[in-house]
C-alpha cells in the first residue's frame, strides 16, 4: 500500500520532466482497496484491471522496473513500449494485462474465470473496476454470464464517486445499486469502507476462499476517493466539479496514514521502522525510474511486428 | 476420397475434427446445443463432446465475445457463433479494440487464438437488419484475419486453419452455400489463411469473387466462354491478409479486372483489390476495372424490390462484355426464366 | 385479444401459400400480456416493439390491412414494404415502430420518454420485450437511464421461458432477477401471471398511471407462453427443446379462452354474442388477407429512395 | 468578418447557434456539461441552455445512442458527443443497424435528425485504444452521412448543416485542428454536406485530403512548388456523399492520384476514392495512383515507436515526385530538424 503510494508520488513527480509521454492515472488515495483486494491473493491467481492500474498492477506483485520503463515507452517496458501506462501486464504475476476502455476487461475475466472453470485449475480471477464500468452494458452482462456459470470471479468495485468529472448523480440512481445488481442475479455482495486495509482484506479473502472452494462469484464495492486529477500528474479541485471540503476531508482519512497509525499503535512496528522502509521503497522507485529513463528506445522494427502471433 | 459433404457438413466436421485433436478448443454461441445447431453446422457435437465444450449462452453477444477472449488468453480456443453478421455489431468493442489488439498491445505477451463465426445471406425477406454483410469492416482491422469460403473443401479446411491459427479470426459463411456440396476429404486437413484459389484460369479478364459471388463469377465465366471471352476466375478465400499476389500475375496476363462481393460497393472490400492493383499494375491494364456488388442502400424485405437488389452471373457477364467492346443486348439484364433473384438454388433448403 | 389470437391464426394458415415471404414471430398464447397492457394506454401515447410485434402493434390500434400487406411485401403496407413483419410501424396509432436486433428499441423507446418529459408532453411510453432481451447489455444500460432521469416510461417484460429454443437455466440465474433488476435502479418493479387480462390490465394501469403523472418508470414482468414455433407458422414440440407436457399445461390456460369465460361466467357477454364477434373478427382479417393479396407490388423505383430523409 | 477563431471554438458556436435557433436541439455526451467541456467545444452552453438541453450520461455509450435515436423520432435534434471514436464501439449497432436504416426500412415513415461527434487524433502516447480512425466504416454504410471538416469555417458551417439534416450525421474532429484558426464569421451559416473544397489549384497531381491530412497535403503543396510542380488540393470534407464530381475533374485536368487518409490504408476511404477514380477516369489517367495513410498495424504507446507511424507532408511530397519521375534525395523522409512526427504544431495545446 505504501509501495503504491510512492511510486504513484514519484510519477506525479517526474510526469513534469515530459518524459513520460503517455496519460497515467493515478490511484492515490485509493492503495488501500487495491492492496487489501490483491492480498487475498495467491501468486497464481489472475487480475485484470482497467485504465487506472498501476496499484493493481504493483499489489499483484507486478514488476515495478518494467512497469516504469513501459511507461518511459522503452524497450524494456512490459509491454516492449508498445502499450504505456494504460496497457500494464505481467504474466508472471498473474496480472493479465490492462485495457482503458471502461468495462471492457470485465467480460474477458470472466472468460479466463471460464477456461480456469472448465479446466478445474485452482486459480481465482479478480477483475477491477470503477463506479462508471458499472454503467456499461457489458459490465452487467458479464455479472449474469458469472452468476449463471458459477464462476470462480471476484468483482472489485472502487467506488471513487466520480466519472472523470461526472459525479454518481448524473449516472446512477438507486441506493445501493452496485451491490443490488449483483445480487439481482443471486450474487453475493458486499458494501465496505474501501479505505480500511483491514476491512477491505477480510471481505476478499473471503470472496477469494469462497470463488476458490467452488462458492461462486462475488461483488465487492469499496468506498473511496482518488485524490488527484482523473489523468494526470496534478490537482483538479480547483476546475470546479468537487469541493475542496470533499477533498480534504478524504484527505484526513487517508488509507496509507490510517493504517501506518495502526501499525504503530498495535505496536507491530515502529515509526522509526515505517521511515526505514519508506525510505528502502522510495529508493527502490527512484532506481527503478533510472532504469526506465536508462533503458533503450525500441528497437524500430519491432514497430510492425507482434501484429499477428504466430 | 470421392465423399460429397454439404458446406454445412463441412463446418460440423472440421469442428468436431478440431475439437477431438485439441481439448482447447470448445464452442459457444446461441443455439450452438439447440436443435437446430446452426443450421445443422453444430448437431451432434453436444452429445459427443458435452456442455463444458458445447454451450448456449445468454443473449450478451458482447460480454461472449470478450469471455471467449478471456479464456483464450489463457489457452482455450473458443469457436463463437453468430447467426447473423447484424447481431455481432453489438460486440464491435470486444472484436476490434480487444481481440484485434491485444497481442501488439501487450508487446506479444499474449495472444488471442479465437474463431468468430458469422453467417451472411440474401434476401428472403429478412430485410435491412438481417442481411448485411460486413466483411469490409473487419478487413480494415490490423490483428483481425477475415475469411469466407465458398466451396465446402475449403470450409472444412480453412476452419480447421482457422481454429489452429494463433489469432482472432473472423470467419464469414454466406447461408447459400451452406448447402451446396463438393468432394471433402474425411480425414483432418488445414487449407492455408491468405491464399487465392484459381477456380478457372483464363486469359482476357480476372473476375475476382468470394463467398457466394465466387459462384456466380464461375456462372459468368461459363456464359462468357460461349461469347469467346476467357475469363480467371480467383476466388479469394481470404480477405485479410489477401492474396496479392496471385491477383496481380492474374491481371498481368489479363490486363482486365472485375472484382464482385456480397456486400455494400461503397467503401467494401472490391474497393481495396481495385485499388491495389491499379497501383501496383497500373500499365498492365487494358481496360478500367469494375466493381459489381451491393447498391448503396439498406436491403428491402418486399421480394417485389429485392429481386432487384443482388447482383447475378449476367451483371458481371454484361459488365464484361462492354469492357470487352463486345455488342450489348438490352435487356440480357432481364432474367428470361423470371426467377426471383433473392431465391436461391434448388439445393437450398431455407429458410435462413 | 381475440383479435390478435384470430389475426395470427390466419397468418400462421395462409402463411403456408409462400406468399409472405419473410420471417414471421407470432405470439399466439400471449395474447393478454399485450392486450392488456396497450388498453392501459390512451392512443397519444407510444409503443415500441422487437421482432415478435404483431400483437403489440394491433394491442396499440395499429391498422391491420396495412400490417397484412407489409408482411406480404406491398406497396400498401405500412413500411412501404421495405419492412417485413419484424418492421411493423403506425404513427397515428402511436406504435412508433419495431425492429428485430434483440434488445435495440429499448433505449430508442427510452429515448422516447426522454424527449417527452424535456418537451413535458403528456405522454407515457411502453416498450415490449422478452426474457431474452434481458440479458443484453443496453437492457440494463436503459433501465439504469430511465431511473436516473425519472422518465414516463415503461417496461413490459414477457417472459415465455425460451429465447428461440435456449430455456431460462442457460441464460439466466437469480430468483427474480428481471424485477430485482429494475429494484436495485430504484424502480419498482412486479412479476405477475401474464395470462390473466384483469391482473395485466390493473398493473399496467397503475404502471401507466405513475409514469403519467410523474411517478416515473416502471418494470412489469409478465409470465406466458409462446404456443407456436419461434419463428414461423407452425408448432414445434417435437424437435425437443421443450415437452408437449409444459405445452399442454400452458395450453390449459388460454388467455384468451380463460377471459371468455370470464366474461361468459360474469354474464357481461354470452356465447353467442362472442361468437358473432369472433366471425366479425374473422371477416375482418380475411378482408385483410384479401386487401393484401390484391394490393400492387411496390414500385422499383422505391428501391433507392428513402435512404435519406429530407 | 476577419474574425479568427479556433475549431474548437467554431464548434462551440454552430452549437450555441443552433440551440439558439432550434428549441429541439440539444446535446449530450460524458463529461458535456464539466468543467473541460469536450476540449472547450460545449463549455458555456450549460449555463446558457440549461441541465435540460446540456447533459452529462451515464458511461452508457450503446443506450444513450438508443436514447438520442429515440427523441429524434418524435421531433429531437440531438447531438452525441464522443470523446474518443474508439469509445463509440459499443454503440456501432444503434448507429448502423438502427440509425442507418430507420427512414428506409420504415418506408420513409420516421426520420432520425441526429448528429455523433466523435474525434480522432494522433499520437501523445495514447496507444492503441485511443487513436482509431473509423470513418471508412461509417461511410460503408447506407444511411449515414460522414462529415470531417479542416478548417475552422468548414467546421462551424459543417456541423451546423450536420444538425439541420434530417438524417443521422457522423461528424469526426481530429484533435490536431482544435485549436487551428482562421476567419470564422460571427452570423449563423451551413456549409453543404457533399462539396468538397479546391484548397489549392494546380495542375500536375490531384491530392485528396480530409481532416488533418488535407493540411499536411497543403504543406505537402508548397514544397511541390519549389519542385516546379504544381498539385491541386482537394478538401474532401464530406466523406459521405463524396463529392465525386469535383475530385473526377481534377484528375482529368491533372491526370495524377494522390490521396490522403488519417486511418489504416487497407481498406480504407483511400480505397474507394481511388477505385472510383479509375474506373470513372482511366483514360485520363497518366499514373498509377498513390495512397498514403497509415501502416497495417496499431498504433503504438512509445514515441520512439509512434514517431514512424504517421505519415506528413514530406511523405506526400515523396510519392509525387516518383510519380513525377523527379529524382528523389534519398534521405528526405527523415525528418531534418528531428521534430517528433507524434507531437503536433505549436498551436496545439494538449493533452488530447
Ligand atoms: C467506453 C469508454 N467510454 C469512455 C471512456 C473515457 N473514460 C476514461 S476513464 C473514464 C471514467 C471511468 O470512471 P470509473 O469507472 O469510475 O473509474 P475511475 O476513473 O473513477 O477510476 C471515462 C469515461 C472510455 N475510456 N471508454
Ligand atoms: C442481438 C441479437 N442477437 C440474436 C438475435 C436472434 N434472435 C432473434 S429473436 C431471439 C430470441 C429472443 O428471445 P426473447 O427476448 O425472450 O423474445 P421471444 O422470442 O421469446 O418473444 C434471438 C436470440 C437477434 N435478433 N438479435
Ligand atoms: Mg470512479
Ligand atoms: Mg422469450
Amino acid at each position: 500500500m505504501l509501495r503504491i503510494r510512492i511510486v504513484e508520488n514519484a510519477i506525479a513527480e517526474s510526469y513534469g520532466e515530459q518524459e513520460m509521454r503517455c496519460p497515467v492515472h493515478l490511484s492515490i488515495g485509493q492503495e488501500a482497496a487495491e492492496a487489501g483486494a490483491c492480498a487475498a491473493l495467491e501468486r497464481r491467481d489472475y487480475v485484470l484491471s482497467g485504465h487506472r492500474s498501476h496499484g493493481h498492477y504493483l499489489a499483484k506483485g507486478g514488476n515495478l522496473k518494467a512497469m516504469m520503463a513501459e511507461i518511459y515507452g522503452k524497450a524494456t517496458g512490459c509491454a516492449g513500449g508498445k502499450g504505456g501506462s494504460m496497457h500494464l501486464v505481467d504474466l508472471e504475476a498473474g496480472f493479465l494485462g490492462a485495457a482503458p476502455i471502461v468495462g471492457s476487461t470485465i467480460p474477458i475475466a470472466a472468460g479466463v474465470a471460464f477456461a480456469t472453470q472448465m479446466r478445474n485449475e485452482d486459480r481465482v480471477v479478480m477483475v477491477f473496476l470503477g463506479d462508471g464500468a458499472t454503467e456499461t452494458g457489458v459490465f452487467y452482462e458479464s455479472v449474469n454470464f458469472a452468476a449463471l456459470k458459477h464462476l470462480p470471479i471476484v468483482f472489485l468495485v472502487e467506488n471513487n464517486f466520480y466519472s472523470v468529472y461526472s459525479p454518481m448523480n448524473v449516472r446512477q440512481k438507486g441506493v445501493n445499486r452496485i451491490v443490488d445488481i449483483a445480487r439481482a442475479h443471486g450474487m453475493e455482495a458486499h458494501q465496505a469502507d474501501g479505505n480500511d486495509l483491514d476491512i477491505v482484506y477480510q471481505l476478499s479473502r473471503q470472496a477469494v476462499t469462497k470463488a476458490r472452494t467452488g462458492g461462486g462469484p462475488s461483488l465487492l464495492e469499496f468506498i473511496t476517493y482518488r485524490w488527484r486529477e482523473h489523468c494526470g500528474p496534478g490537482y483538479d479541485n480547483d476546475i470546479g466539479y468537487r469541493t475542496e471540503d470533499e477533498f480534504f476531508s478524504w484527505k484526513e482519512r487517508d488509507p496509507v496514514v490510517a493504517y501506518e497509525k495502526k501499525l504503530i499503535a498495535n505496536g507491530v512496528v515502529g515509526q522509526h521502522e515505517m521511515d526505514l522502509i519508506a525510505r528502502d521503497l522510495k529508493q527502490e522507485v527512484d532506481a527503478a525510474i533510472v532504469y526506465a529513463k536508462q533503458s533503450p528506445w525500441p528497437d524500430l522494427n519491432t514497430l510492425p511486428s507482434q501484429v499477428y502471433a504466430s | 476420397m470421392n465423399r460429397q459433404l454439404k458446406f454445412s457438413e463441412a463446418i460440423r466436421e472440421a469442428t468436431d475434427q478440431a475439437m477431438g485433436r485439441d481439448p482447447s478448443v470448445y464452442i459457444v454461441g446461441l443455439g450452438v446445443p439447440d436443435p437446430k445447431g446452426i443450421f445443422g453446422t453444430t448437431l451432434g457435437l453436444l452429445e459427443k463432446y458435452g456442455t463444458t465444450r458445447v454451450q448456449d449462452m445468454p443473449l450478451s453477444e458482447n460480454a461472449l465475445t470478450g469471455v471467449a477472449l478471456g479464456s483464450a488468453l489463457v489457452g482455450m480456443r473458443p469457436i463463437i457463433t453468430h447467426q447473423r453478421v447484424d447481431f455481432a455489431l453489438v460486440a464491435m468493442e470486444q472484436m476490434v479494440n480487444q481481440a484485434a489488439k491485444w497481442h501488439y498491445m501487450f508487446g506479444g505477451k499474449a495472444k488471442v487464438p479465437m474463431v468468430v463465426r458469422m453467417i451472411i445471406g440474401r434476401g428472403w425477406g429478412q430485410g435491412p437488419q438481417h442481411s448485411q454483410s460486413l466483411q469490409a469492416w473487419f478487413a480494415h482491422i490490423p490483428g483481425l484475419k477475415v475469411v469466407m469460403p465458398t466451396t465446402a473443401y475449403d470450409a472444412k479446411g480453412l476452419l480447421a486453419a482457422a481454429i489452429e491459427d494463433d489469432n482472432p479470426v473472423i470467419f464469414i459463411e454466406h447461408r447459400w452455400l451452406h448447402n451446396i456440396s463438393d468432394d471433402v476429404p474425411e480425414e483432418y486437413y488445414t487449407v492455408p489463411l491468405g491464399k487465392a484459389r484459381i477456380m478457372c484460369e483464363g486469359s482476357d479478364v480476372t473476375i475476382i469473387g468470394t463467398s457466394y459471388m465466387a459462384l456466380e463469377s464461375l456462372r459468368a465465366a461459363e456464359y462468357l466462354r460461349d461469347a469467346e471471352v476467357s475469363a480467371e476466375v480467383i476466388d479469394l478465400r481470404t480477405i485479410r491478409p489477401w492474396d496479392v499476389e496471385t491477383v496481380l500475375a492474374s491481371v498481368r496476363k489479363t490486363g482486365r479486372l472485375v472484382v464482385t462481393d456480397t456486400a455494400t460497393t461503397a467503401f467494401g472490400v472490391s474497393a481495396e483489390i481495385s485499388a491495389t492493383v491499379l497501383e501496383r499494375e497500373f500499365d498492365s491494364m487494358k481496360a478500367a476495372p469494375v466493381r459489381i456488388a451491393l447498391p448503396d442502400y439498406p436491403c428491402p424485405t418486399s421480394p417485389a424490390l429485392s429481386n432487384d437488389f443482388y447482383p447475378r452471373a449476367r451483371h458481371i457477364v454484361f459488365e464484361v462484355k462492354k469492357m470487352m467492346g463486345q455488342e450489348l443486348v438490352a435487356d440480357m439484364l432481364e432474367d428470361p426464366l423470371g426467377q426471383r433473384l433473392d431465391v436461391p438454388d434448388s439445393s437450398f433448403k431455407g429458410p435462413f
